[in-house]
């Protein structure tokens, strides 16, 4: 037994020394994570560094790079004044579409952003009024502050000059995770939500914005309404971290980022 | 005097083990009968059979006839919950339950459906009185139980079992776990009930047999060697191994 | 000699780091949740419903989100409790060793599943059977305060069963050829004498479970629908303390995040008045064995 | 009610009524998981959760490691050295308080504490460090129950002979309430294999076999909440949530067994 603690206390006391060799912190934004760790596969290969990744949210990412505890923070949705530091630098990698999804069986295959506006304030609560069923519509939500619903509702301007989300008060499902959407989707025939480009699978269907199809074309034609950056946000003048965003944002950096159903930036 | 057990061809095993081999007895309605032997005999065995405590033991086997008050006792058909209420038992370690002094004596009639209060309380003043415990305990009936001594616990426990008012009271060596005056009271206590109950009792010591039972009977190895008058076992026994048994040779 | 001083010292070492680790927790709760208390006050956060983190003039009000834990965490220990408590004497007494070994090996496992799954089988079940019946009613999606039930006491049952089945055991079978030699039946025995003297085992598997209960976030999140208001009805969305702190932390800074901090700390207090109320009623009930 | 016969029959009615409601429940939701990800099991996905298991094991390994001494230990000086006073019924009650906890208190105190305060890396060790906290009231509760239901009179017994309250320890309290820990330790490793909140903010979300605890990883549970949160993360989407879950169960199921088989080991050689 005696030897069993002694172990455990040599493993306490080595640990403290923070290691800085050739490691990168590299934590965010959900959204961007899964792009990301691909990423990191193809730059380690050919540079001998090691980046390790935490998805714990784009807020978390941000709070992480300002306070050094990662090396580059994923964000995406824009930083607010208070969170733009001067000794921060901030890099946009890619571009995203916010697609707009509806349970397969749902009639109605076009929206505009107004009538995305009348859904989501609750003025129009049944499909019927859009060409569909006659159907409540079930507003599937992401949760406050999750970069992808910040992009959307600035896009649909659903929030009042309070900064409070009209979404909020219409009974919505709201979730942590575009899994979730997908599934609440699927099963619910009235449910209404919105996701990533990449994200959407066969088993909802992606709708049009203003007659527009959502695609890499009509994104980059800047025909589609609702995008969003992918910032990456680091402390400047570190050599490790220039590189690696100047890799992502390479031809073959950003190749892998189309591959993943991103817009290239570069 | 008739009989109120009459056992013909008892036998038992615990899986292929044989613990009681042939045994026939009978045994006559208020008076104290003791069952004495070297432990492993097969005399506790024996009074377990006579309130079927023994079913709850998983590879228990019995054949033969437990006639009590003439009804055989052994068969399918008989209700061995009605026999539990006739045939009381009080265990050698004092097993009060966790309740207060009043719960644990009205918990037999309360599970056979009385809950008149008036008629409970009547109930324990007696069970207590003829415990001899009324007056140790008649002012905190609602305290715990487990707060009592080891030798009121005894009581306790004797009294919880004359309030199902039984015909029999089986005690398994109830004062082994008890101190000498406590072992004494218990004594005096069996010599007041044998007026209303027949006792059966499973003893280690030969003193307290020969002191307190009308009967005596002798198991050895599985078997009834001898069963008697008490003072005929004591002083002159038909069977060498009795003999043997009681002069301290062996057992 | 020596041994006996070095393992007294060990374990008096040990109680006293577990308790040093422990209250490391709790004072971070509290330190950081301080804060949003004394500038928001914690009358107005515990009494006002309105919860508006992010706005211009933000409101704290957590009021309908402790309602909907309260009301969550009773519902539901009033169906896992029930079950367990009689499964449990079920399987210890009244059924043969394999069934209940097998029973009891899968109860084990589904201890360790992660909530995520269990939340997803409950949203696949529960919540698409609810939306198909009730479609109709505006405002109503399956994600209700009964699905989050429902999660809650499939969470909770395996571990109050295998505590109870455990105490259950453990009990002195004196007892039980003491109850059965008054004439008492098989059942009387069980639930007037053996579960009395499993009590405090019992007790225990109920306060593990309604730890479990109240702690329990990404199944709720799932199937609640995360809405903020008063649970009126069973069929309307709701969200509880647990599912505000696991959904908003992430993003949460300054004043906000120790807003959901002091959420932290009324949950510590409600997680205690529930352990109070056990310990009464464990005490109360008369005379404790142990 | 339980003094009338109606009464009586209706309990024993109920009684096998919950334990059919609990296995309908019980089979369904393990029917739910096998359903859903037997599908998904295939070699490419074992391949894949090679990095996974190992992380997880190292996780269930050492938090136990530091949990289950500290536990066993403070639960004996609970039960044995104290005279339950006022402060030590403080102090359970507060232990207890402490398992209704959520456990995303216990990761954001893991990632301000462990990280941001004494300054660790986010790594397996820093999990396993939160995670040995999370269980340890579970264990201290559990033991102090398995001590408890030691008849009170075998402990008596021991002291009465003149031995020690140490060598009473080894002899009678440990060997005796081994199973009730046992079952504290399987509530335990359900805890630990089971939970993400805890230990998602600093465990990383690496999915390469780690070589030491310094490394980051993350555990079966960690990734399929991932999947979840962003189906991308795996080829086949919500279905390899579903197979992870399933291969998780199989972990579970194999540490129970490798527990009970120690026990019963310890239980014939002691």
């Amino acid at each position: 037994m005696k030897k069993i603690l002694s172990l455990v206390l040599i493993l306490l006391v080595c640990t403290s020394c923070k290691e800085s060799s050739n490691q990168l912190e590299v934590s965010g934004s959900t959204s961007i994570a899964p792009v990301m760790e691909k990423l990191i596969a193809s730059y380690e290969k050919d540079n001998n560094v090691k980046i390790n990744l935490t998805a714990d949210g784009s807020s978390a990412g941000i709070t992480a790079a300002t306070d050094g505890v990662s090396d580059i923070g994923m964000s995406s949705r824009s930083l607010t004044k208070d969170e733009l530091k001067d000794d921060l630098n901030v890099n946009i990698i890619g571009i995203d579409a916010i697609v707009v999804v509806v349970n397969k069986n749902n009639g109605v295959d076009n929206l505009t952003i107004d009538d995305l506006h009348d859904i989501y304030s609750g003025k129009k609560t049944n499909w019927k009024d859009f060409g569909g069923i006659n159907r409540p519509i079930v507003l599937v939500s992401r949760e406050n502050g999750s970069g992808t619903r910040d992009a959307f509702e600035e896009n649909i301007k659903v929030k009042t000059d309070q900064g409070i989300s009209l979404v909020d008060s219409n009974n919505p499902v709201i979730v942590n995770s575009t899994g979730a959407v997908i599934e609440n989707v699927a099963q619910k025939e009235g449910a209404i939500g919105y996701m990533s480009l990449g994200s959407v699978d066969d088993e909802i269907k992606a709708i049009k914005l203003n007659g527009v199809e959502p695609s890499e074309q009509s994104i980059i034609d800047k025909k589609y309404p609702i995008t969003r950056d992918f910032y990456l946000v680091s402390k400047k003048d570190n050599k490790k971290v220039d590189e690696f965003i100047s890799f992502i944002l390479s031809k073959k950096g950003q190749q892998i980022m189309e591959n993943e159903g991103f817009i290239k930036v570069k | 005097m008739n009989n109120i057990f009459e056992i013909i061809n008892l036998n038992l095993w615990y899986g292929s083990k044989q613990a009681l081999k042939n045994i026939s007895i009978n045994i006559d309605d208020n008076c104290v009968v003791a069952l004495i032997g070297p432990s492993g005999c097969g005399k506790s065995t024996f009074l377990r059979c006579l309130n079927r405590m023994n079913d709850l033991i998983a590879n228990c086997r019995i054949e033969g006839s437990i006639l009590f008050n003439n009804e055989n006792v052994n068969s399918d058909s008989y209700n061995e919950i009605e026999l539990r209420k006739k045939v009381g038992m009080v265990f050698q370690r004092p097993n009060p339950f966790p309740m207060s002094i009043y719960e644990n004596v009205i918990y037999g009639p309360k599970c056979q459906g009385l809950t008149n209060k008036k008629e409970l309380d009547s109930i324990v003043e007696n069970s207590l009185k003829k415990a001899a415990l009324w007056d140790d305990v008649k002012d905190r009936l609602h305290s715990s139980a487990l707060g009592l001594s080891g030798g009121q616990q005894q009581r306790l426990c004797i009294a919880r079992a004359i309030a199902m008012e039984p015909d029999v009271l089986l005690m398994d060596e109830p004062t082994s776990a008890l101190d000498p005056i406590a072992t004494t009271k218990i004594e005096e206590l069996i010599n007041e009930l044998k007026k209303d109950y027949t006792i059966i009792i499973v003893t280690h010591s030969m003193q307290q047999a020969a002191r307190i039972s009308d009967y005596t009977a002798f198991f050895l190895m599985g078997e009834l060697i001898e069963y008697d008058k008490t003072d005929v076992i004591f002083a002159n026994p038909k069977n060498s191994k009795t003999e043997d048994y009681i002069t301290g040779r062996f057992g | 000699m020596k041994k006996q001083v070095f393992f007294e010292t060990l374990y008096k070492l040990s109680i006293i780091f577990a308790s040093l680790l422990l209250l490391l927790i709790i004072i971070f709760i509290f330190l950081e949740g301080f804060p949003a208390l004394r500038e928001y006050g914690f009358i107005k956060m515990i009494f006002n419903g309105e919860w508006q983190p992010t706005a211009k003039n933000p409101s704290f009000g957590l009021l309908y989100m402790i309602l909907s834990t309260v009301v969550s965490t009773i519902l539901s220990l009033l169906i896992s409790i029930p079950i367990g408590i009689l499964s449990s004497v079920c399987l210890v007494r009244m059924v043969n060793a394999k069934i209940k070994n097998i029973i009891m090996f899968i109860v084990e496992i589904l201890a360790g599943i992660p909530s995520v799954i269990v939340g997803f089988f409950v949203l696949k079940t529960v919540v698409s059977f609810l939306y198909d019946h009730f479609y109709y009613m505006v405002g109503v999606s399956g994600n209700s305060m009964l699905a989050a039930i429902f999660v809650l006491a499939l969470m909770s049952l395996p571990t109050i069963i295998t505590v109870c089945v455990n105490s259950l055991e453990a009990v002195d079978p004196m007892y039980t050829e003491a109850s059965l030699g008054l004439g008492a039946n098989k059942i009387q025995t069980i639930y007037k004498v053996e579960l009395r003297a499993a009590r405090s085992g019992i007790f225990a598997a109920i306060v593990l479970g309604a730890g479990r209960v109240i702690g329990e976030t990404m199944a709720v999140m799932l199937v609640s629908g995360n809405a903020i208001n008063l649970p009126k009805n069973l069929l309307e969305p709701t969200r509880t303390l647990t599912s505000n702190i696991a959904t908003e932390m992430s993003y949460a800074s300054g004043l906000h995040q120790n807003a959901l901090y002091a959420s932290g700390i009324i949950l510590f207090i409600m997680i205690m008045i529930i352990n109070i109320v056990l310990l009464v009623l464990l005490n109360k009930g008369g005379v404790d064995n142990a | 009610m339980l003094n009338r016969s109606w009464g009586v029959t209706l309990i024993k009615l109920l009684t096998y009524l919950a334990t059919i409601l609990l296995v309908i429940l019980v089979f369904c939701l393990a029917g739910f998981i096998v359903i859903q990800g037997i599908g998904f099991l295939n070699k490419e996905l074992f391949k894949e959760s090679v990095p996974l298991i190992i992380t997880t094991l190292m996780v269930v390994g050492l938090a136990l490691l530091i949990a289950l001494p500290l536990g066993i230990f403070s639960a004996i000086y609970l039960q044995i050295y104290t005279n339950n006073g006022r402060f030590v019924k403080a102090m359970r009650f507060s232990i207890d308080s402490l398992n209704g906890i959520p456990s995303i208190i216990f990761g954001l105190f893991a990632l301000s504490f462990f990280i941001y305060y004494i300054g660790l890396n986010r790594s397996i060790l820093t999990a396993s460090l939160i995670m040995s906290i999370v269980v340890l009231p579970l264990i201290i509760k559990n033991t102090e129950e398995a001590i408890k239901t030691i008849k009170v009179d075998q402990i008596q017994g021991s002291l009465a002979l003149g031995a020690s309250k140490f060598t009473t320890i080894n002899r009678v309290i440990i060997p005796y309430c081994i199973d009730g820990i046992i079952n504290g330790v399987i509530l335990a490793i359900g805890k630990i294999v089971g939970e993400t909140a805890a230990i998602m903010f600093v465990i990383g979300t690496a999915s390469v076999i780690p070589h030491s605890f310094m490394d980051q990883g993350s555990t079966l549970a960690t990734k399929l909440y991932l999947i979840i949160q962003e189906p991308t993360y795996s080829s086949n989407g919500i279905g390899s949530a579903y197979g992870i879950a399933l291969i998780l169960l199989l972990i579970v199921v194999l540490l129970n067994l490798l527990v009970k088989l120690v026990n019963y080991l310890f239980k014939k050689r002691g």
